[in-house]
């Protein structure tokens, strides 16, 4: 029954890239970019590329939206 | 000290716990990846997340204390310059420009795993310099 | 009409990569084209050639030296970059 | 064009709704940074078309267990790991220099909006 988790990981990715598109306030889209992120890594080790989820799970969880973050703070948050 | 500086005690003692730990992780990730998951991309952004909780807890300016802009200018080039001579000394033992297995000083196996480690450190290295001296240059002080 | 244009370019590329998915092997096919030419002398040699457990750690950089050697370039110059746009700290 | 022609590819078509996505987002929205988010959605998507291309069924990740006797379809395809591995961290870096350009542009128009930006130039 592994397969139904699977699908349930794979179905969450669409949904939180509609919430990063769709919402206004650039910290919410970048916070849920890093939920997007870490569960793609999760898929990856799934997969049996754990090199690829280690590397995901540092770079787009982790430095990714740190920068986003300090984007954000730098210039202006809400989008018009 | 200024008004705006943001200090808490909780996160300053939970950061001094686990910031050991992290460079310990990211040094393992480095060096044990011939053997398990790892290698010199991963380490080097895991040992430049440390730094980053360091200077997320405390100011940014006691973390540019220690990796000032003159370190990390002769920190950032240490990973190709260590590519370079190992694959320029191969063309030197008369092989290939990364043929490791013509270098002299082991048997053919065990001196390509010693060369791949190498060359792993100094990707890490220079992974690591390059996403400290993109946070501090991106959270600069004045907007 | 400005509105719209977007989203029909959006499905006009969908449909082209709709019709090239029909065309992959199934998910997790032992020989689809992509794993049956190159691979199996990589898996099969690793040890012997590179003297490394980790095959990923062997390809990259034993076999794709090159590869790698300007990947590193790349990121280096991508801090040098960032270091000489914004100078400031 | 079956039912289980659709299940066997379920992989493939969350990588084509992930391309569309980004692609939209990249298009329509003005915001700067926004753009940005789409093309590492675009980046996201396009890797794991190819982690998911080299999976192989009942097969183990590409690490050496045994050295005597190897069986080719016992490990995953090694080749994707390695190209997307190197292709995650010049993404970091393409992430960071084009944000450090828009905060460039902020400092010099006080805006983020690209048709405002177009306009001011």
């Amino acid at each position: 029954m592994i397969w139904v988790l699977d699908i349930l990981l794979l179905i969450l990715l669409p949904l939180t890239a509609i919430v990063v598109v769709r919402s206004r306030d650039l910290m919410v889209a970048a916070i849920v970019y890093s939920i997007y992120s870490f569960d793609m890594a999760i898929i990856y080790t799934q997969l049996n590329a754990p090199d690829v989820g280690l590397a995901e799970a540092a770079v787009g969880a982790g430095a990714t939206t740190i920068l986003f973050l300090i984007a954000i703070t730098k210039t202006e948050r809400m989008e018009e | 000290m200024p008004a705006d500086r943001w200090e808490d005690v909780i996160a300053q003692t939970i950061a001094r716990l686990l910031i050991p730990m992290i460079l310990l992780y990211g040094i393992y990730v480095i060096f044990h990846g011939h053997l398990s998951p790892g290698g010199g991309f991963q380490g080097g952004v895991i040992l430049a997340s440390s730094v980053i909780l360091y200077s997320l807890v405390h100011e940014l300016d006691q973390a540019t204390k220690f990796f000032k802009k003159k370190f990390r200018v002769i920190l950032e080039p240490i990973g190709p310059i260590i590519f370079a001579f190992i694959g320029l000394l191969c063309i030197f033992f008369s092989g290939n420009f990364i043929q490791y297995s013509k270098l002299p000083f082991l048997g053919d196996k065990e001196m390509a795993a010693v060369s791949i480690t190498i060359i792993e450190a100094g990707i890490g290295v220079t992974v690591m310099a390059m996403v400290i001296s993109i946070f501090f240059s991106l959270g600069g002080r004045n907007r | 009409m400005n509105k719209l244009a977007p989203t029909f370019v959006v499905l006009v590329i969908g449909l082209i990569m709709a019709i090239a998915v029909g065309d992959m092997p199934p998910f997790g096919a032992l020989n689809s084209p992509a794993s049956s030419y190159l691979s199996p002398y990589y898996i099969k040699e690793a040890y012997d050639v590179a003297g490394v457990h980790n095959i990923v750690t062997a390809v990259l950089a034993y076999w794709r030296g090159y590869d790698t050697f300007g990947e590193v370039t790349v990121i280096f110059t991508a801090g040098i970059a960032v270091m000489a746009l914004l100078g400031r700290e | 064009m079956n039912l289980s022609f659709y299940l066997q590819h379920y992989n493939y078509w969350i990588c084509v709704s992930l391309f569309m996505i980004g692609i939209y987002t990249m298009i329509a929205k003005k915001n700067i940074i926004k753009k940005f988010m789409g093309l590492n959605i675009v980046d996201t998507s396009i890797f794991l078309f190819f982690i998911s291309m080299g999976d192989k069924r009942n097969a183990a990740a590409p690490i050496l267990h045994a050295e005597n006797e190897i069986i080719v379809n016992n490990y995953v395809n090694p080749l994707p790991s390695v190209i997307i591995l190197t292709a995650i961290v010049v993404a970091l870096g393409l992430t960071a220099t084009a944000l450090s350009f828009a905060v460039k542009i902020y400092e010099e128009y006080g805006t983020l909006n690209s048709e405002k930006i177009e306009r001011l130039w």
